[in-house]
């Protein structure tokens, strides 16, 4: 018998990632049912209901495995090197941001100390993938798409980052784990609460900013149906597209799960009395609600024009975070 | 006002009717769905609704004013007089039935729906049924044929309504021939004379024996259009 | 040969391979991306001297001018590769000989 | 010892990836494949930060060069080419002449790297980033304050390069 001592740590690291590739499929399985059902319910209307019995739950399995089994088309035309790589970066940005998140106190990848700036720098791979993927597709559409998704994630990708730092500032870290272990003890120490308003104005242009990271209502202007056919993955077909679209899904997961670990106290309960529920149950539900939140975002409002997106993040979202930041960086060496 | 103004009413606005949007939508999340599952759930349709085409086959009393107003010509009925041996019974509002309806087809997937055939039918007897199914495996079944009559039946009855024809028209050729010998022959001049003028003098006054030889022709035409008006009557009463 | 050998040969073979890039190629961003390949192998040189011969922080804060040096040069040069093509159709650098627009 | 040899493994891939992708970016003749053949060497670069326990600027190097500068390039690739075929080609000029200093830089770069004595030291691995922000606000808060004026200067030079001039419009 061999000693598994010493890889243990070994062990650890590929059930995890393992783990955690799983959690994106089942994940994104679970998001595109329930993006259906919160569109038809909003929509007066009941959704998937045959595929699986109740409420047709197996529709998105039967989904996957269409995807599966579809045949991978690729244009003749297309730059095939480039258009075959271009999904597989598109999905590796997605899924670096999950070694940072913190599923609970010791579920996490890798307790990086700079874990906010690495989810950051990381989403940086996502532009490049979409601009591949849209030059390589050698179409109108994917192009405009791609030229679109680039400029729209480049310019929010600056609220972002300013509104992640206020939390930042306040804990003095950017280390995921403890940045949330600052918020223990209830939801009035979350960060989201504290410093009023300020911390929330910086959660809500979080919150809209990632909106345009992830290319969402109302900012899916990069893959607008009813303009850009499917923007930069109009010529995606089969496992491939389904990459973009774990990866779309990823992403929506970590950008929400990054707005619960630093605004809303991550795994920890909203009443301490209630801290026997396990910690990964509440981040997942904090995560989750957030996700729905977009998709009833997506429901809700129509889609942007490129100026008026590009006029929100400049003149709205930029001003505001640089005051708020300064605002919340007085506060900070005021208090000490 | 000025741009500082506009700019943070701008926000205000944004967010504002962002939230109200929100809270719309958050209600119309909780309201009740207004779809039907559909094979297993199927509507009511209003009593007007243009569904699909069904003769009720025992109150037709095969007039042909449906097919004459169909505009595309698909309502193809075949009729034979009924005789004292058929047995034809009652109409649904208890006056003897006088036409046999041998066939009555309709080749719905031509139909277009007008409702036209519903709306002249004297018996109501071509309706809408409510259903709008009328999906088959096969072209041909899109034939809807009502009348029950098997094939050799309606040829017997078609034979028979033909001798009864010629048996008729002789005896009308020779009632004309009686006429015409009993009388000082005026009849032809005014058979020709009403058709040439009646175009500049619609009222004829001394016409007494025109309008019986006007009239005579669209009798059997319209021999059961007699009781139509009846029919009608009965239909407004309904 | 240790790590620190085989990173200052990547350094050494990214600042070479930038130098002939610069040289040889004719696109102007071309030439933009050879001089960010030097630029890379010289923060990469600063970084590695100030990791295992000093210990210190200081080859680190010079990485971050570096690159802070960069995305400004690389956002003046690109403006003024779009103004080259716009006067002159052509995005090659040797056709830019005049200082006139 | 399995986890060195792991080290060790990604280690290599990251400098082959490097030098690979930087190989590409010179000699590819498609501008756009040597544009996001940078990406390769950018991250290739951020990796071996990494290994120098500098994970701010690895952060910083992907954040950077590939948010920033790489989609800049390839922004200037698209807006600065007649894009009538997907490869726009490049033609190369003088290969021969530059490898001539080119190789001889090289030689004298790797003489020096094999004959000349470093004096290491052990190295140590610790988080950097509050030191380095310290260091960035106190010894070099001069050279710092600089070079954010460089940027701003940068950022309005570039917009009042690249606008259209009036002219243009009025034409």
């Amino acid at each position: 018998m061999i000693a598994l001592e010493p890889y243990l740590d070994l062990i650890i690291s590929v059930v995890y990632v393992v783990g955690i590739v799983l959690f994106l499929s089942l994940f994104a399985l679970f998001a595109t049912w329930l993006e259906r059902k919160v569109a038809g319910h909003i929509q007066d209307r009941l959704g998937p209901m045959e595929t699986g019995g109740w409420h047709g739950w197996l529709q998105p399995i039967a989904d996957a495995i269409k995807l599966l089994i579809k045949e991978d088309i690729i244009p003749a035309a297309a730059d095939k090197k480039l258009f075959k790589l271009a999904p597989y970066l598109v999905f590796i940005g997605s899924l670096a941001g999950f070694a940072v998140l913190p599923f609970a106190a010791n579920l996490i990848g890798s307790d990086l100390n700079i874990g906010v700036y690495y989810v950051i720098a990381v989403t940086s791979l996502v532009v490049i993938g979409i601009l591949m993927a849209g030059w390589a597709s050698n179409n109108k559409w994917s192009m405009y798409g791609a030229m679109r998704s680039a400029a729209q994630m480049i310019s929010y990708e600056i609220p972002v980052a300013l509104s992640l730092l206020i939390p930042v500032m306040m804990a003095g870290t950017m280390s995921m784990v403890e940045i949330v272990d600052n918020q223990a003890g209830g939801f009035w120490n979350w960060y989201v609460f504290r410093t009023m308003p300020f911390s929330l104005i910086a959660f809500v242009i979080y919150f809209w900013a990632s909106l345009a990271e992830v290319n969402r209502a109302p900012f899916d202007l990069p893959e607008a149906e009813s303009e850009l056919v499917a923007g930069y993955f109009t010529e995606y077909s089969g496992i491939r597209w389904a990459m973009f679209f774990l990866a779309e899904y990823g992403d929506m997961f970590v950008v929400s799960a990054i707005a619960a670990t630093v605004f809303l106290g991550g795994w920890y309960a909203p009443f301490p009395f209630l801290d026997i529920i396990p910690g990964p149950i509440w981040f997942i539900g904090k995560t989750a609600f957030l996700v729905f939140v977009q998709m009833w975002l997506r429901w809700t409002l129509p889609r942007l024009r490129v100026d008026q997106l590009m006029y929100v993040c400049w003149k709205i979202f930029l001003p505001f975070s640089f005051a708020n930041l300064l605002l919340v960086g007085l506060w900070v060496v005021l208090k000490g | 006002m000025n741009a500082t103004y506009k700019y943070f009413r701008d926000i205000y606005l944004g967010v504002t009717t962002v939230s109200l949007g929100m809270w719309i939508t958050f209600r119309h999340f909780f309201m009740p769905t207004i779809t039907v599952q559909y094979p297993r759930e199927k509507l009511i349709y209003p009593p007007r609704a243009r569904t699909e085409l069904r003769n009720a086959i025992e109150s037709c009393n095969g007039c042909l004013q449906c097919a004459r107003a169909c505009p595309v010509e698909i309502i193809h009925i075949e009729t034979a007089k009924a005789q004292d041996e058929d047995n034809a019974g009652n109409m649904p509002d208890g006056k003897p039935r006088k036409l046999l309806v041998l066939t009555f087809d309709v080749e719905m997937s031509k139909c277009v729906h007008c409702g036209l055939c519903v709306e002249v039918c004297p018996t109501e007897s071509m309706h809408w049924n409510n259903e709008h199914e009328h999906v088959t495996f096969t072209r041909e079944e899109l034939m809807r044929h009502w009348a029950t009559y098997p094939p050799e039946e309606v040829r017997r009855l078609q034979e028979r309504d033909e001798i009864l024809k010629a048996e008729k028209a002789k005896q009308a050729a020779e009632a004309a021939a009686k006429k015409a010998a009993a009388g000082d022959q005026p009849a032809p001049k005014p058979v020709s004379k009403p058709a040439a003028d009646g175009a500049e003098k619609p009222a004829q006054p001394s016409a007494a024996a025109a309008t019986p030889a006007i009239e005579k022709p669209a009798k059997p035409e319209s021999g059961d259009g007699t009781d139509s008006p009846q029919k009608e009557n009965g239909k407004e009463k309904a | 040969m240790t790590n620190f050998h085989v990173m200052l040969a990547v350094a050494a073979i990214l600042f070479v391979l930038g130098l002939l890039c610069v040289m040889t190629r004719r696109h102007a961003i071309s030439v933009l991306m050879g001089v960010e390949l030097i630029l890379n192998s010289a923060a990469l040189n600063f970084v590695i001297f100030s990791h295992y011969t000093v210990g210190n922080l200081f080859g680190q804060g010079m990485a971050v001018f570096i690159i802070i040096i960069a995305a400004a040069e690389a956002a003046v040069a690109l403006a003024i590769f779009l103004n080259i093509y716009r006067t002159l159709s052509t995005s090659e650098i040797d056709k830019a000989t005049q200082l006139k627009g | 010892m399995i986890l060195h040899f792991l080290t060790q493994a990604v280690f290599w891939f990251l400098v082959i990836l490097t030098v690979g992708s930087a190989i590409v970016v010179v000699f590819n003749k498609r501008i756009l494949h040597s544009a996001f053949a940078l990406l390769f060497t950018l991250c290739g670069v951020a990796g071996l930060y990494v290994f120098l326990s500098a994970d701010f600027l690895a952060a910083s190097q992907m954040l950077v060069y590939v948010g920033g500068i790489l989609t800049l390039i390839i922004f200037g690739v698209f807006l600065t080419a007649r894009m009538y075929n997907m490869s726009i080609p490049e033609q190369t000029h003088q290969r021969f002449l530059a490898l001539l200093p080119v190789l001889g830089l090289g030689g004298i770069i790797f003489y020096v790297l094999n004959s000349a004595e470093w004096h290491l030291i052990t190295p140590m691995v610790a988080p950097t980033t509050e030191n380095l922000g310290k260091m960035l606000l106190t010894t070099y808060l001069v050279p710092f304050e600089v070079a954010s004026m460089l940027l701003l200067a940068a950022l309005i030079g570039a917009i009042r390069l690249a606008r259209p001039r009036k002219e243009d419009h009025d034409d």
